[in-house]
């Protein structure tokens, strides 16, 4: 075990796919020489060379192209694209190429590629550095969607992708690269040095993709959400007097529903969270598939907590970012009702 | 050009510049200004020339037959007589299955076709040109490496039938193919995407150190797309081993070349990146060789990508859900001045000795026999309409290498309802 | 009053626009001397000009960047994406320009451009001839989604799209272009010259944009959806015994709640139909406001009727397309509990 | 470069080619290679000259000043003492006002910058030689363009703050501007989407019949871009009047230009759609004016778009994001063979005997000083840590034109939170 934070982690993860495989090279803008601008693949670079860890033009559409032609000839490419919210160019082929190349090939060819890709607030980034468009993938057959919450899940998880033989799509919340963020701004930073999650095994394990994690077990309300949004709840939950189940869920698509649908069972209320924009969010699957699950145990609305239907703006960061509070208020308001 | 009239109420006097079509139905077809050099005028360079010392092949157009169906010029491929003989009889096998399938199209057997009359040198010359292990990203317009590599007929059919025997399980349009045998990669519906995958498939075998190439085909009017862009940003960063070819038949549906060549060739489009830009005839089965030979020879060698721009013409309609009367000048094809490939390798290997027109007309028949032979057994294994298919379920697999449990979920209910 | 159908509805639309403004014009594939693959724009090259019937090359991102720089330039562009499967080329451009400029420019800069794409199944297109991909751009802020379901509201929605300050992307269901059409492909052909809704102002009218339309009263369940699974839902119930409340949400953003609301406040039960795959489809989004506004009142989960998620196979077409079979069991399930 | 190592466990031996950097932390820098021509070895075409025929522009460089600081050569623009003057103190004002920024950010004022510092000369000759009705579309390094157009400084501090001067609300990171009344398009976090918007623009102009031309800005590395090819492909076949230029600094945050130029100049790249591409000197503030004023009068007469390369150098960071010692070699930036702007514009004056190195001093003074009292100003308008901002309703306003039902819901849960 060594204490690492999620960069390390995922930085860990993606050496030792690296040394066990000469198929599997990252690749993207500036992952190269300088090991990203976020230094997910420092060191990469001087262990395995320019020729596997690949520096590429910015253009996150050509990127993708070629990362799936890489894929058909047998590579197991692991591509960043810089922030999420530069992703769009290379919707075409991720959505139409290589989430459906399997399928429409009647299982003849297919592309491991793994996208990793940082997103959601909270560092001032503003409209163009903020984004958390994971819900648009999972609207897409053929690709699976996984956020990670803590150092030991995105090493397991990322080398779970790196190996998986379907496309995976890596969201990464920037916000929790070097500590865990309960929302607080105004608090000093805690680093993943003093958070059990941040015990991560410096050898290869893999965290089998498509299954949640139980964080609290609780009996009064299920707080359902991902990423970053983990520790704001948990935070949220911790400082309450409610006794909530909160669930991680790890995975968007495929969505272990199974795991949430026990617990909404159990508490008869839910609480729903994520960064992203309300509408069309990540969060309407996941209410509806809980309300079609659980309808009969349900004793309160099922409720979002998320970022506004606005763009991410810079002057209201923590406006937009969902609050302790407003998960709390959450909570509060499923327990009234009876 | 339609100017904006003057007459018309609350309208602008643009100033815009809009590109024009070769001709339109009101108007006669005139290929009169199109310069065609003679095979002698071009020049063959080593392979491992600096694009820019050879820009002028992008400008020029590279020919083998002149116009007395002799083979002449730097750019003479060595092709047997045997080989010449399997190139004609492969481009009549094509023509003659696309005339059997547009057909069995228009007698409702099949949900959609699409032809490449007109431009079978294009695939077969280029097949033949390449080793069967290099990889093969097309177009849908680029049948001919099917048959250039030998793919099953019947096979074929069964994909345009969506039928019980279809590889690709029913999934696919017609003519979508997809083949792993072959080192053809599945088609997509969404154009040039493939170009930019070919790069990579092609960067993927240097990084093995392997001496595999790929090549790519795109129409002249997907060279807008930016999948194109892509390709030739990244095969020239990484001199990818990869040849890119542009099938110019004109036309794009019923957008005229002009709206994709920026007024020059598409040939051109590659002197900005430093590679290799050829424009070949492409209804000249040798020079299609050539061209592509020395392509692959410059990519094996380590020199990296080459664009080639296949000048030929789409004597059909774009697919069959249009009628090309109704944007062209009728009959437009017959003023193409580069005649038809198949007739001018027909027209050469008589004025070699090797071939006569009763071997053609032979010839002709017995590939118009196998076609409808090959269709019986085809039809024989069921048709959208009536089926057999594959069994619905199907539909629910190759989502995911595994069947995740919400696909498994849905395919139950499917099969309750 | 003239008969039309939906494509001559949409034409007259852009025709009486272009007639009453030059700043209008229409462009994309084949849109100019052809009129497009699907004829919408037939005979305004002739009437305009090809200046203002503008044939562009085949770069759906290039064709949307130009068309921006237009709107800022004040034109109002109507640009068509042949496809809506083709119109991820061109999301960048959509989600990270159009749909936010207004936003990130604090109003100084807007472009008012209307995207017309056809959309939906059932003409054996395969999987790139078939798509519905609305859902992607319900999340994202600043774009109004609509899809009309019959040539009166086509005309008059296009009409006010075009007339519109803000961006919409205007989907047409291409099923139903010809006739209204319900499901039943082995039924013959009916033209909309004998639906109501096929009767048709030639002169200029507008419907506003964000409001549903009630299609049947009912006080049993109320269906909810859009485009051409109106009339597969309409005719399912017409063959049920079910006093059913149709709504057509016509407009996806904005949506109309007030009208879901008041509906299933009567009804108490409710089943969304919309034919593009299920996981985060625009069935998710309803599901959750419906269950948010009306949790009280539900007498039963809400149902989501929609397409498989697989991406649309050739030969399974009528396996994919929501049934009348499928909408009437989920009627039926409705109506069963208490 | 570092060749895959053979002692690295399971790695292939690659034949991938992989473009070198100019420099890297353990390595001197060294630009002796490049070629840098004599004033008096450019021409000066017709602004109706075809592309073709002046394709020799695309790879050599279009220089004024020689290095005496004397103007020469057949580009030399024709400014009046005042003008150069004038050009002259915007780029210094521009350099002081990136500093005072950059160091107000280090302060933790702001959030985030990016200074244009070596790379004055693109902004402020370029739009000085435009007129205020042509239309900007610029990328993050072209606030000298905001100079040229005489904007309040104390304005773009408050964009910068975020504070409740700002004119676009507080919505976007610091130095995305947006000017409305400068024709100064709202500044876009995607690279390259301005890029297609600006041939859009200008098809609108010519659409219209109006003489308005419009401009973009891209970075080297954002060429790569499929926005970029897009506005080549609709430029080119609309003949839009429009200025593409690519503003060669030859850095992409850690990545060389090599992974974007294609072995080649970026100039180059318009020649395979026809388009004149005209390399200049970067850092020649009359070089840079004549080029541009050149295109301009070949967009305004109708011949269409140029593609203009100004070959530059990114003196310091990309942003304050960044620290470049890790990547480049240190100091990289004091070998780059054609000097700095500002210096050399100065000493051109200075031998002309329009200026002093006494002026020079009292000017920077006077400009450093003003700097000092707009940001007081600026800062008494508040801030992003402390305010005042905008208020925070306002986030739901201009998502649409009229705020829909769900935002003003959405806005008023907020206000309850
Ligand atoms: C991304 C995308 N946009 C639009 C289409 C619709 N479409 C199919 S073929 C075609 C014309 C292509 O013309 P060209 O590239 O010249 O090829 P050709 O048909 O002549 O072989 C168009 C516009 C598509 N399939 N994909
Ligand atoms: C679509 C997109 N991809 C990636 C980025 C991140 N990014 C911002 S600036 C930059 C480098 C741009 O380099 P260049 O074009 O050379 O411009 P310069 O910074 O040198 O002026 C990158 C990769 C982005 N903003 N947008
Ligand atoms: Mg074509
Ligand atoms: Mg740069």
């Amino acid at each position: 075990m060594a204490k690492m934070n999620m960069i390390q982690a995922l930085n860990s993860a993606m050496d030792s796919c690296m040394a066990n495989d000469p198929d599997v090279l990252v690749m993207g803008e500036d992952v190269g020489f300088f090991g990203g601008v976020f230094r997910c693949t420092d060191g990469l670079y001087e262990k395995y060379g320019a020729h596997r860890a690949l520096d590429m033009p910015i253009a996150e559409g050509g990127i993708m192209g070629v990362a799936i032609g890489m894929g058909v000839n047998g590579l197991r490419p692991v591509v960043e694209i810089q922030f999420s919210d530069y992703i769009y160019p290379a919707i075409d082929q991720i959505v139409s190429e290589l989430a459906r190349l399997r399928h429409r090939s009647g299982g003849e060819y297919f592309a491991p590629v793994v996208i990793r890709t940082p997103c959601g607030g909270g560092i001032r980034g503003g409209q163009t550095h903020s984004q958390s468009p994971e819900a648009l993938f999972t609207h897409s057959c053929g690709l699976k969607t996984v956020m990670p919450s803590n150092p030991y899940d995105a090493k397991g998880l990322l080398t779970a992708a790196i190996e998986s033989n379907d496309p995976v799509i890596f969201f990464e919340p920037k916000r929790i690269y070097n500590g865990p963020f309960d929302g607080d701004h105004e608090q000093a930073a805690t680093p993943w040095s003093s958070h059990p999650k941040g015990d991560v095994p410096e050898e290869h394990y893999t965290i089998e993709i498509g299954k949640a994690a139980v964080i609290n077990e609780g009996c009064d309300v299920t707080v359902i959400t991902y990423g970053n949004m983990v520790h704001v709840a948990q935070a949220a939950i911790n400082k309450s007097h409610i006794n909530a189940e909160l669930i991680d869920i790890r995975t968007l698509v495929p969505l272990d529903i199974d795991t949430i649908q026990a617990s909404v069972a159990k508490t008869g209320r839910c609480v729903i969270v994520h960064e992203a924009t309300l509408t069309s969010g990540f969060g309407a699957e996941i209410l509806s598939q809980v309300q079609e699950q659980c309808f009969w145990e349900l004793k309160a609305p099922i409720e979002r907590v998320t970022g506004w239907d606005t763009p991410y703006p810079h002057a209201f960061e923590w406006e937009y970012f969902p609050s302790q509070k407003r998960i709390n208020d959450a909570m509060l308001r499923t327990m009234e009702s009876n | 050009m339609q100017q904006p009239n003057d007459a018309t109420p609350a309208s602008y006097r643009s100033k815009l510049f809009i590109p024009q079509a070769s001709s339109r139905p009101d108007s006669t077809p005139d290929f009169s200004h199109l310069d065609i050099p003679h095979p002698t005028d071009s020049f063959k360079p080593d392979v491992l020339t600096p694009a820019l010392e050879m820009q002028s092949l992008a400008y020029g157009l590279v020919r083998v037959l002149n116009d007395n169906h002799e083979s002449c010029g730097p750019w003479q491929p060595q092709l047997t007589n045997e080989q010449l003989i399997q190139g004609l009889t492969k481009m009549m096998t094509v023509r003659a299955y696309d005339d059997r399938m547009f057909k069995m199209q228009r007698q409702g057997k099949l949900s959609f076709y699409v032809k490449s009359s007109g431009e079978e040198a294009v695939s077969i010359a280029q097949g033949m040109a390449l080793q069967d292990s290099d990889m093969l990203f097309p177009s849908y317009r680029q049948q001919g490496l099917l048959f250039a590599r030998n793919h099953d007929i019947e096979a074929m059919m069964c994909q345009c039938l969506s039928n019980a025997k279809d590889n690709i399980k029913g999934r696919q349009m017609p003519i979508f193919y997809s083949s792993k045998q072959h080192n053809f990669f599945s088609i997509s519906g969404n154009l040039a995407t493939q170009y930019s995958q070919a790069v990579g498939w092609a960067m993927a075998s240097a990084y093995k150190g392997e001496d595999h190439i790929a090549a790519a085909w795109v129409g002249d009017g997907t060279t807008a797309a930016a999948d194109v862009y892509h390709a030739l940003v990244f095969g020239s960063t990484y001199k990818a081993p990869v040849i890119l070819n542009v099938v110019n038949n004109q036309w794009a549906i019923s957008t005229p070349q002009s709206f994709a060549s920026a007024g020059t060739t598409f040939a051109a489009r590659s002197i900005g990146f430093s590679l290799p830009g050829i424009r070949v005839d492409g209804n000249d089965f040798l020079a299609v060789y050539a061209v592509t030979q020395w392509a692959a020879e410059r990519a094996r060698q380590g020199a990296g990508a080459t664009l080639i721009e296949l000048y030929t013409y789409r004597k059909e309609g774009h697919s069959t859900s249009d009628n090309p009367d109704a944007y062209r000048g009728k009959n437009e094809g017959d003023h193409w001045p580069l005649g038809d490939p198949i007739e001018r390798l027909k027209l050469h290997l008589i004025k070699q000795g090797l071939w006569s027109e009763q071997q053609h007309d032979e010839l002709f028949n017995q590939i118009t026999q196998q076609m409808t032979e090959c269709w019986k057994r085809a039809l024989s294994h069921g048709s959208l309409d009536n089926g057999p298919h594959w069994p619905v379920s199907s539909m629910f697999e190759d989502v995911f290498e595994q069947q995740p449990k919400h696909l498994a979920k849905q395919s139950q209910l499917i099969s309750q309802s």
